[in-house]
């Protein structure tokens, strides 16, 4: 059997299952991120996938554009915990509970 | 060659999986820095799998960005802050139950879009899909070219809310 | 060569590939002892002094009047250099992170080596082209490559659990962002006049054209201070400041790690070298001779593969010399240089040749 | 008032570009290598070919000395094992029915004596205090051994490195110096 677009998908949507699993289970900010980074990676890889399977470069043009963003949005994202983590001292979730009654 | 391709295939998924797992689950240790690692491998053979799809210079800026800055920049806030071992009490079983049962069902979802995806054609013929960066400019630069505007003025605006955000006497 | 035709082209290119990779990775490892060598003596006479001169083996005895001159120039110490990091007691301290201890000289030496996989090092060989990979996304391949090489100091920093370094690694991540930005920006000009990502398309334009290093001095500037700082060398070594932090990164590490991460910073050196003499030194042609179009011709092959390493070697010397003429910049002058000098200059460099081109 | 108000005037643009830092720089680093290597102006001395000239006072390592009939000078006082800082001299004194001096006008002569060269910081506090001057610092700074024991030097050791001092004899320089302000041009009483 040929390597097709379907054993593409399976494999991203496998790293998007861990990448989820990773921000629901772990408790550190940092792990969490990592997780999120990991989702946008698997939504990268199924973009390339159809767009090699389609014969279009649209795909490739938009991971482009995510990989663009997630490079602002970890900047940005990064940023947060450092400000949380000179407030708080902490990086672990379940210690930031302002809003929690 | 394809036999050869699809053993490739299967080593950079393998890879990717493995690595993945470890980044977010590993038995072994729950050491940020480790985790974040474990990431960088997962890029690395992300980029390896891209390369099999023939998008050559996504396989580079793949690295470049990803591997090269953006894990580097995890990296350094995680040596900056000091973050210690995450400690394993913490970690509660109905959390975990839960968020597999979630994280399981979302994995079914997917397989079964997956798999009644329409196969498509490995294409590589027409000169549209064989991962010339040229081509992608092209594409780039006349479809694409507002978008790639606003990108970057998102760029500049998280570069100053980063700046803004990282003042440590910011009233 | 007649038997060789008899296999199939698969067969042939794995079989020349493999045989590129050992070349260029044996002349790399040797570039590597030698450029030490060359480092100690050129900073030996730079401070009126004489240098390694005492190494001789055995058989020197045997040769007449070129062997104490060999000796004296110190030939042999590379060897004797390479036995010592060997024999010396590989000491892990018991306080650090071990795996990453252990594996951070390893990731430092595998990006430096890997980078030369797409430097076109000579123009043909026979029918063989003189480039491990000829990939169309070439530079943007050594720049990914290249920007990995900071794990190693960073996770040796971590590893080594001790404050001095890590301040090393800590500073070497923020230094190898900044300037890496600096670094790719400089080469866009290129690009926009190359129209290509091919190190052979560039190396061909400029043998058309003339170097690049007359049309773009200012990218030419901003890619070699870069390149320092890329590679840790003076003035710009802040990550190992040898006054303040004793080492940085490598200051608990002995014996052949240690020498692990001396062969990742020259093969480093090497890689730029490399690059430099490629984007803007004309790669292996040498204008005004026959050598400036590929040719079929075994001798004018190994001709070319002769220029282009004499013009790395150049470099390398240009590499070691500065190491000694400036003195070591401050954290925040690095910073600023690399911020707000040559990120702005680079960008106005390529709007500028971009006006140009489109005109 | 003597102070010095040092120019730290703002660096002008020419100066900003290091342009000057680095041609200062290059001048200074190609001066030196053309001295070094075509005119052979290198300052490094050829070590085991070219010897240090020691200078005169120098303090190298202690060594016992024999008088000029070849005979032992030290007779076992132990003045120096006492004010020796690190502890590194060991006498063995004869004891009762030790051998005697082999030398007419001294009672006894050390068993053993031994200096750990290791120990020793080369003070010369031993020499300072040695009433037969039987002890000096010589000039040797090239102590080297393969083995902590092979470093600890004994008496036999000791008086071969040390030799024979013919021309320093007890008390000799001191009568000089005694004379010498004897003959002094001040008036006493």
């Amino acid at each position: 059997m040929n390597v097709g677009l379907q054993h593409y998908l399976i494999v991203s949507g496998l790293l998007f299952s861990l990448g989820l699993l990773g921000v629901v289970v772990r408790r550190n900010l940092l792990v969490i991120f990592m997780g999120l980074e990991l989702m946008l990676n698997a939504a990268n890889l199924s973009l390339v996938a159809f767009s090699r399977y389609n014969a279009n470069l649209d795909g490739q043009v938009m991971v482009f554009f995510i990989i663009t963003v997630a490079a602002a949005e970890v900047a940005v994202g990064l940023a947060l915990i450092v400000a949380l983590y000179r407030k708080r001292q902490t990086a672990h979730v379940e210690d930031l509970t302002t809003l929690k009654l | 060659m394809p036999q050869f391709t699809d053993l490739l295939f299967f080593a950079f998924a393998g890879m990717a999986l493995l690595f993945g797992f470890l980044t977010v689950a590993n038995p072994v240790s729950r050491n940020p820095v480790t985790s974040a690692m474990f990431l960088v491998l997962t890029i690395i053979s992300l980029a390896g799998l891209y390369l099999l799809l023939h998008a050559f210079f996504l396989a580079a800026v793949q690295v470049l960005v990803y591997a090269g800055a953006v894990m580097v920049l995890f990296l350094f806030v995680i040596m900056l802050l000091d973050i210690k071992e995450e400690e394993r009490r913490r970690l509660k079983t109905f959390t975990v139950g839960v968020g597999s049962v979630a994280v399981a069902a979302l994995l079914g979802i997917l397989t079964v879009s997956a798999l009644s995806a329409k196969p498509g054609s490995p294409a590589g013929q027409t000169r549209l899909a064989i991962g010339d960066t040229a081509e992608l400019g092209k594409v780039l630069f006349n479809h694409w070219l507002l978008p790639f505007e606003i990108l970057s003025v998102l760029l500049l605006v998280a570069m100053v809310g980063v700046i803004l955000l990282s003042k440590k006497d910011l009233k | 060569m007649e038997s060789l035709q008899y296999l199939s082209p698969t067969t042939q290119f794995v079989l020349f590939s493999a045989l590129k990779i050992l070349v260029v990775f044996g002349v790399v490892m040797t570039g590597v002892a030698y450029a030490v060598l060359v480092e100690r003596k050129v900073s030996a006479w730079i401070q009126d002094r004489v240098g390694p001169n005492r190494t001789s083996p055995f058989f020197v005895d045997y040769i007449p009047v070129i062997g104490p001159f060999l000796v004296r120039l110190g030939i042999f110490q590379p060897m004797a250099d390479g036995l010592k990091f060997m024999l010396k007691e590989d000491f892990t301290p018991s306080y650090v992170r071990k795996i990453y201890f252990w594996l951070a000289p390893a990731i430092t030496v595998v990006p430096a080596l890997m980078t030369v996989a797409v430097i076109p090092f000579g123009s043909t060989l026979g029918s063989e082209k003189m480039v491990i990979a000829d990939l169309n996304v070439g530079i943007l391949y050594t720049f990914g490559i290249v920007s990995l090489g900071v794990y190693g100091i960073v996770l040796a920093g971590y590893a080594s659990n001790s404050k001095y370094p890590f301040l090393g690694g800590i500073r070497s991540s923020a230094q190898m962002i900044s300037y890496e930005i600096a670094m790719g920006l400089s080469v866009v000009p290129i690009f926009l006049l190359t129209e290509s990502l091919n190190l052979g398309d560039i190396v061909k334009y400029q043998a058309d054209h003339g170097w690049m290093i007359l049309k773009q001095p200012v990218a030419f500037v901003i890619f070699l201070i870069a390149a320092f700082a890329e590679t840790n060398r003076l003035p710009f070594d802040l990550p190992e400041s040898e006054t303040e932090l004793v080492g940085g990164y490598h200051t608990e590490y002995s014996s052949m790690k240690f020498a692990l991460f001396f062969l990742g910073e020259y093969a480093n050196m090497i890689a730029s070298s490399a690059m430099m003499v490629t984007l803007f030194c004309g790669g292996w042609t040498l204008p005004g001779t026959l050598l400036s179009t590929p040719s079929s011709s075994l001798l004018v092959g190994l001709l070319h593969i002769g220029v282009f390493l004499s013009k790395m070697a150049v470099f390398m010397i240009v590499f070691i010399w500065v190491r000694w003429m400036l003195p070591r910049f401050r954290y925040d002058q690095l910073m600023d240089i690399g911020w707000r000098r040559f990120i702005p200059v680079a960008l106005a460099n390529i709007l500028l040749t971009a006006v140009v081109v489109a005109l | 008032m003597s102070t010095k108000v040092v120019d730290r005037s703002p660096l002008t643009f020419y100066e900003r570009t290091y342009l000057p830092a680095i041609l200062g720089g290059l001048k200074v680093t190609a001066k030196h290598f053309a001295d070094t290597v075509f005119k052979g102006k290198s300052v490094t001395m050829q070590y085991p070919e070219e010897r240090w000239v020691v200078p005169e006072g120098y303090r190298g390592a202690p060594y016992l000395v024999k008088d000029q009939e070849g005979a032992t000078k030290c007779v076992s006082c132990q003045l120096c094992e006492f004010v020796c800082p690190p502890k590194a001299i060991r006498i063995t004194p004869p004891g009762a029915e030790g051998q005697p001096a082999d030398r007419h006008n001294a009672e006894k002569m050390p068993k053993e004596f031994e200096i750990n060269m290791l120990r020793c910081i080369f003070c010369g506090m031993c020499q300072e205090v040695c009433p037969e001057e039987a002890i000096f610092l010589q000039k040797d700074y090239s102590l080297t051994g393969e083995s902590r024991s092979e470093m600890v030097f004994n008496k036999e050791k000791l008086l071969k490195l040390g030799g024979t001092h013919a021309g320093i004899q007890k008390w000799k320089h001191k009568l000089e110096e005694a004379e010498t302000q004897e003959t002094f041009p001040v008036q006493t009483r």
